[in-house]
C-alpha cells in the first residue's frame, strides 16, 4: 500500500546486423534466398537512380516539388520485402523506394510529380494507397484498413510509413491507441531520418527514442538501424509476423537520414551543417548492402554494373512512356472528375460552362 | 408498421442495412453497450456484436481516419460523431481524405461511408452540443451532405446514404428526435440523394428550409394561409449537398417571392448560397429581395436563451410578410 | 551493435498513504497543518454537498445537464490544495471540487448550469480557466499558459484537469508533448474515473496504466489512489515543486471512480452493475478522511457538523444569490455581447432587429 | 523605404511589431532556424532568440492551443500554419476555444492572437497547398479574418491583426507573396480590421474581390476600359469577416451591376454572401444578375491544371460582359 513500484514490462532493442563498417553478426543474419537479395539490391537501386532522376528533372522545371528518398532506401525496402504481394501498403510522400518495390508505374509518379492528377491513379491490384501529404494522417487509415481486412477474414495485413516529425501529431497517438485496442494486423514504421523539414529530431520530442512512444499503449516496438537492410527485414518480419498471426501491432523505429533536401524547394544548408550530411553519407544504405551481397557472393562488380543498365532501361522507358502520357492529356475539363461516383448537376454545369469558355479562348488564341 | 419517433426511425434504418449488408460496421463513442447517449444505436451491439457495433476510444480523427481505412478494405463504416460540434477533431481527416480519396486515386478507392452527427440547438444542451455550422461540410467538394427532417425520411435518407459510394455526412437534427412520430411504411423506403421535396405547394411565396426549421417553417406556412390568406410553397432540401436548385428555383419563378431558413448564423451561411442560385437564375422574376430567417452570427446562448436564438413561426412570419409587403 | 537492449529510464510508482480500510502510511504521511486538513475536507464536503444540491435542482428541472463530481473530491482537492493561490486551474467540465476549493462564486456554476452565459464569468483574480468541454483541447492551453508565465518571469504554475477518456484524444499527446518540448511549468491531473460516459478504461486503451502514457515523452509520472487525498497531495506537491523549480511537467494518474452519474442524462445501469458502484462506495475519499482526522483528534464528530452546518448555509447562500440573478437576467439581447471588444456593425445591426421583434412580441404578447 | 516583396512585408511587420512589443511571440514549424519555408520569418530567430521564435513540434493543434494558453497569459502569439490546407488539424481549436473564450468566459480573457496561413493556388505547390476555404472562418462567430492583396496592405494589416484583442486568422495569398513589390512607407500604418477599400473608382459596373484575385480583377478593369469603354468600380474586402458591406452596397447602388470575385469554390463560398447582403439592401439597384466568378465546386487540381481553375483576368472579364450585356 505505500509507495511503491508498478512493473510496467516495457522492452526495446535496438537492431543491427550488418553495420556502417561492412561488420555482419552472423547470428542475427537472416537467411534470405540469394534471389530476394538480388532483387532488394536492384529495387534500392531503382529508387535511388529514379529519385536522382526526378530530382534532375525537378531542376530543369519539367517536374514539380517532390520528396527524394535518397538515404532511407533500405528502410524501405527492408520493410517491404518482409510483405506479401497482397498485404498494404499505406505511405505518407517519400516512400519512393517502397513504391518501385512493388513495380508500380515509375511513369505515374512522374505523372504525379508534373502536376496530374492522372498519376494519382495506381493498378487495381496495387494495395498501395495514394500519397498522403498531410503529415500523420495516413497512419489511422493503415489501422482501419488492417482492422477490415482482418473482419473480412483476409490474410492481408497493412505497413505504413511516416516520419519523426508525424509522431508529434495527435494523429499518431490516434492511430497507435486505435490499432492496440481493435488488435489491428498493422506494423507502423517511423522512417527517423532525423529532421522534420528543418527541426531535427531532438526538437521535435523530448523521449531518447521515438520507438518508446509505444510503451504508451503497451504495444511491442524496436529500433533498428535504418541503414541497415538486414536489420530492417529482420525487425519488419517478426512484426510482419505477429501482426498476421496474432493480430498485435509493432512500431518500428528505422533511424536514418535523409541524404538530400526536404522536398526540391527546401535548402538544407540553412539549418544542417555539411559535416553532418558527410558523416550519414558513410551510412549510405546502398554500398553498405552491396559489400556485403559481393562478400557473400551474391553479386560480383559486373552484376552491379548490369543492374545499373537494367535500372537505367527501366528509368529511360519510365520517362518515354510518360512523355507520351502528358502529350495526350491536353484536356483540363477532366479536373471535374472523380469528386464523386456520379456528377452532380450542379457540376456538370460549371464543367460544361468552362469547356464552352475553353473552346473559345483556344479558338481566339488560334485566330489571333 | 408502427409510428416511429426520428431516434427510432434511425435505429431501423441501421438495424435494417446491417441485417441485409454485412459489410456495414458502426463506430463511435458510446454507440455499443450504451446504445448511444440518444439511444440511436440501442440494442444493436446485442444484434450485430463488437467487431461490427464498435464502441470507440474517445477520438473523433481516431474513428473518421480509422473510418476512412475500413472503407477502403471493403466495409461500409456508418461513424457517429458523439455532437456536430466535436466533428471538427476530425475536420482534416474529413476535408484532406474523406473528401478526397476518390479524387486522389482517380477512382482506384471511394469512401461508402456515412458520417451520423447529432446537431443543432433545442434541446437544452451544454455548450458545443447546439451550433449548426453545416455550410462548413456544403463547402467542402467530395462530401455529400442530407439532413432529414421527420422520422420517415431519416429512414429513407439514411438508408441512401448507406448504400452511396462516396461519404456522406448525415446531420440529425436532435431536435426532432422525439419531436414527434411518423407512421413508417414496413418495406424500406430510399430518397435519392441530391433531391429536394415540395412540402407543401402554393403560389404566393417560396420558402425554402430543412431540417428542425422544416416544421416550424410548415407551422409559419400554415400561418401565413390563416392570417394572411396566403399560400406559401415550402420546399423541404433534405440534402445540401449537392444542393438541389432546380425545384426552389422554379417555385421563385412561380411565386417571385422568397423566404430562406435556416437554423445556422447567417454570415458566410448556407442561405447565401441559395440566394446567389436565385439571383443567377430567377433574377427578372423576382419581386421583393429574398429574405433569410436565420441564426445570428453568434455562438448559439446557453440554453436558457437557445430558443431567443432560434428562428421560430412567429420570426418566419415576420420575415414573410415584409417580403409580402414589399 | 546486435541486437541489445535499450536502457530507456522509466519510472512509475503507485502512492498510497490512507488506504481504504483506514490504514495509514506514518513513512509518507505528510505534515499538513491543521488548518490545512481542516480546509480540506470542508472543501470536499462543500463539493459533495453542492453537487448533491444541483443534482437535485436538475432533477427539479430547475438546472439543465451537468458532471457531477461525486467520488472524485479527493482527487481535486488533493491536487488544487498543493498549489499556491496565484497558480492557475485550467479544468475541464467536472471540477466541481477544485472550483469550490477557490472560493469561486457557487452562485455562477448555477447560473452556468442553469443555461446562462453569465455564468461563465469569473472573478478576476481567479486564475481558473473557464469550463471546457471539448475533451482533451484544454490541456494545450495550460501548456501553452506556463509557457507564458515562465516567459514572463512569473513564478505561477499551471495544473489541468482531464479523465481517463480525454487520453485518447490527440490532444492530450500534442499537450504532453509541447509541455515537454517547451519545458513547461505544468501539472497534468488524469482522473481515471474508470469509465468515459459508459466505455471503461479497459478498452479506452490498453496500457497497463494511464499515467505511462508520460514514458512516451521520458516526462515524469505517478500513478496515485485518487480516493486517498493525502496520497493525491503528496503526489502534487512534488509535481508542482518539479514544475516550479525546474520547469519539468508531470503526468499523474488518480485511480478514482465516479460514484454518480456521467452527467444528468446519463443512465449508468446500461453500462455498469451496481456491485461495482457499491465497492466503490466503501472507497469513498470523504468518510475514510473524515476518520483519518477523528483518529488525529483534528475533527470531532461536533466539528463534522458543523462544518456540514457552515456548507449548508453556504449552499443555501448561493442558491439564494443565483436565483436573485436569475430574476434580474430578463434582456436575451445580451447573447449578442462578448463575441468580440467591439461588436461588428452588421451584428449590431443583427441585434437590433432582434431588439426590435422582442420588444413587439412582448407587446404583443401583453396585449392578448 | 525600399521596395518590398509581400514576403518582406510581413517580415518587416513582424520584425517591427516585436520590438515594439515585447510580448508578442511567434510559433509554427519551421519559422525559426529555417526562417519559414516560404521565408517569412527570416532572421526573426536571430534578433529575437528562441523563447519568443518557436520553432515548435509537427502539430498544429498543439500550435494553436498552446498559442491560446500563451495568449491568456499576457502573450501575443502570432502563430503559423505552414499552409492553411492543414490548418483543419487544429480546426477545433480554432472553433471550440479560439473564437469562444472571450464569450465562454464572458470578458473575462480574451485572445490577442493572429494565425497566419498561407494560402491559395499559383505556386505550383503539391496537394492540400492550394485550396482557398476562407469560408470556414468566416462562417465561425468569435473569429476576424483578414486577406491582404499588395505587400503595403499586409504590413499594415498584419499590424492591426497582432494589436486586435481579438484573434484574427491572417491570410496570406502565396501567389501574391513575390510577384512583385511595393514601396513602402518608413513609418508604420494601420488599416482598420473590418474596412473594405475602393481601389479603382467606376460608375458602370461593381467588382468585389480580394487576396490574390485583388489583382487580376484590377487587370480585367483594366482591359474592360480599353476594350469596353467601361470604367469598372474595383473593391478590394481586405477584411472577409466581420464583412464591411457598406462600401459595396453603395457602389452596386450606383453601377447596378456587379461581378464577385473570388479563388475559393462557389457553393456555400464568400460570393454567396455578398450577393444575399446585394439583394437585401441593394434590391431595387439592381440592373442585373449578379455574377460570381469563382473557383469551381472541386479540389484545386494539381498544378499542370490550377490556372485553369483559378479566374484569370479573361474569365473576370467573360463574367463582367454577361452582367453588363444583361
Ligand atoms: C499536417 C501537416 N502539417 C505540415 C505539413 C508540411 N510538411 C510537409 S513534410 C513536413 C515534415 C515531415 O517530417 P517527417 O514526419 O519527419 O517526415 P520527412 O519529411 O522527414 O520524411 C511538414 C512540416 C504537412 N504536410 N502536413
Ligand atoms: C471532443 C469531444 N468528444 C466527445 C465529447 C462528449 N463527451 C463528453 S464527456 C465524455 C467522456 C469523457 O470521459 P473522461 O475523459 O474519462 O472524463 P469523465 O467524463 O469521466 O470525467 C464525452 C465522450 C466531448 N465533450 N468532446
Ligand atoms: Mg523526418
Ligand atoms: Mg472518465
Amino acid at each position: 500500500m505505500p509507495k511503491k513500484a508498478i512493473k510496467i514490462p516495457v522492452k526495446l532493442d535496438y537492431l543491427s546486423i550488418l553495420n556502417e563498417h561492412g561488420k555482419l553478426d552472423r547470428k542475427l543474419e537472416p537467411k534470405l534466398s540469394k534471389e530476394l537479395l538480388r532483387t532488394m539490391h536492384e529495387k534500392m537501386l531503382l529508387a535511388r537512380r529514379f529519385d536522382e532522376r526526378m530530382f534532375s528533372l525537378q531542376r530543369q522545371g519539367r517536374l514539380g516539388t517532390f520528396a527524394p528518398v535518397k538515404g532511407q532506401e533500405a528502410a524501405q525496402i527492408g520493410a517491404v520485402a518482409a510483405l506479401s504481394d497482397s498485404d498494404w501498403i499505406v505511405p505518407a510522400f517519400r516512400e519512393i523506394a517502397a513504391y518501385v518495390w512493388r513495380d508500380l508505374p515509375l511513369e505515374g509518379l512522374l505523372l504525379y510529380n508534373a502536376g496530374y492528377n492522372e498519376g494519382g491513379r495506381l493498378p487495381d491490384d496495387a494495395h498501395f494507397l495514394p500519397i498522403a501529404i498531410p503529415v500523420g494522417s495516413q497512419m489511422l487509415h493503415a489501422a482501419g484498413l488492417a482492422y477490415g481486412l482482418k473482419l473480412q477474414k483476409k490474410n492481408e495485413i497493412t505497413m505504413t510509413f511516416f516520419g519523426d516529425g508525424a509522431t508529434s501529431e495527435g494523429d499518431f497517438h490516434e492511430a497507435m491507441n486505435f490499432a492496440m485496442v481493435y488488435a489491428c494486423p498493422v506494423v507502423f514504421i517511423c522512417q527517423n531520418n532525423h529532421y522534420a523539414i528543418s527541426v531535427p529530431r531532438a526538437k521535435q520530442t523530448t523521449s531518447r527514442t521515438l520507438a518508446q512512444k509505444a510503451f504508451a499503449y503497451d504495444m511491442p516496438c524496436m529500433q533498428v538501424d535504418g541503414n541497415d537492410v538486414l536489420a530492417v527485414y529482420v525487425a519488419a518480419k517478426e512484426a510482419v509476423e505477429r501482426a498476421r498471426t496474432r493480430h498485435i501491432p509493432t512500431l518500428i523505429e528505422c533511424v536514418t537520414y535523409r541524404l538530400s533536401v526536404h522536398t526540391t524547394v527546401d535548402d538544407p544548408s540553412k539549418y544542417r551543417p555539411q559535416e553532418e550530411v558527410k558523416q550519414w553519407e558513410k551510412r549510405d544504405p546502398i554500398p553498405r548492402f552491396q559489400r556485403y551481397l559481393k562478400s557473400k557472393q551474391i553479386l560480383s562488380d559486373a552484376d552491379v554494373k548490369k543492374t545499373e543498365e537494367r535500372v537505367e532501361q527501366t528509368i529511360a522507358k519510365a520517362v518515354e512512356a510518360w512523355q507520351g502520357q502528358m502529350a495526350r492529356l491536353t484536356d483540363p475539363s477532366v479536373m471535374f472528375e472523380h469528386l464523386y461516383a456520379e456528377m452532380p448537376p450542379s457540376l456538370q454545369a460549371q464543367r460544361e460552362a468552362f469547356r464552352k469558355e475553353w473552346v473559345e479562348r483556344t479558338d481566339e488564341a488560334a485566330n489571333g | 408498421m408502427a409510428e416511429l419517433t426520428m431516434v427510432q426511425a434511425i435505429n431501423l434504418a441501421l438495424r435494417q442495412e446491417m441485417k441485409r449488408d454485412p459489410t456495414v460496421v458502426l463506430i463511435g463513442e458510446d454507440i455499443g453497450v450504451d446504445g448511444g447517449i440518444f439511444r440511436v444505436t440501442d440494442g444493436l451491439l446485442k444484434e450485430y456484436g463488437p467487431e461490427r457495433v464498435m464502441d470507440s476510444p474517445l477520438a473523433e480523427s481516431g474513428i473518421i481516419g480509422f473510418s476512412i481505412g475500413m472503407a477502403i478494405s471493403g466495409l461500409k463504416p456508418v461513424a457517429e460523431m458523439q455532437f456536430s460540434g466535436f466533428s471538427y477533431f476530425a475536420f482534416h481527416q474529413l476535408e484532406g481524405h474523406a473528401a478526397r480519396m476518390r479524387w486522389r486515386s482517380q477512382g482506384r478507392y471511394h469512401l461508402p461511408m456515412v458520417v451520423r452527427m447529432p446537431q443543432g440547438a433545442g434541446v437544452r444542451a451544454l455548450e458545443h452540443h447546439s451550433e449548426s455550422r453545416e455550410a462548413y461540410y456544403g463547402h467542402t467538394p467530395g462530401l455529400k451532405m442530407v439532413m432529414p427532417s421527420t422520422p420517415r425520411n431519416a429512414r429513407a435518407l439514411l438508408l441512401s446514404a448507406i448504400r452511396d459510394p462516396d461519404p456522406v455526412i448525415f446531420l440529425e437534427p436532435t431536435a426532432n428526435y422525439r419531436a414527434f412520430r411518423e407512421e413508417m411504411p414496413e418495406e424500406e423506403e430510399t430518397i435519392p440523394i441530391g433531391e429536394s421535396k415540395i412540402v407543401r405547394e402554393g403560389s404566393d411565396l417560396t420558402m425554402i428550409t430543412y431540417g428542425t426549421m422544416a416544421r416550424r417553417t410548415l407551422e409559419a406556412a400554415e400561418r401565413l394561409r390563416e392570417e394572411d390568406g396566403i399560400e406559401a410553397e415550402v420546399i423541404d432540401l433534405l440534402t445540401i449537398s449537392p444542393l438541389d436548385d432546380k425545384k426552389f428555383i422554379e417555385s421563385a419563378r412561380k411565386t417571385g417571392r422568397v423566404v430562406i431558413v435556416h437554423e445556422a448564423p447567417q454570415t458566410f451561411g448556407p442561405g447565401g448560397e441559395i440566394v446567389a442560385r436565385l439571383v443567377e437564375q430567377a433574377f427578372l422574376h423576382l419581386e421583393a429581395p429574398i429574405k433569410r430567417v436565420n441564426g445570428y452570427d453568434i455562438i448559439v446562448p446557453y440554453f436558457a436563451r437557445e430558443q431567443a436564438y432560434l428562428p421560430d413561426a412567429e420570426r418566419i412570419v415576420r420575415g414573410a410578410r415584409e417580403v409580402l409587403r414589399f
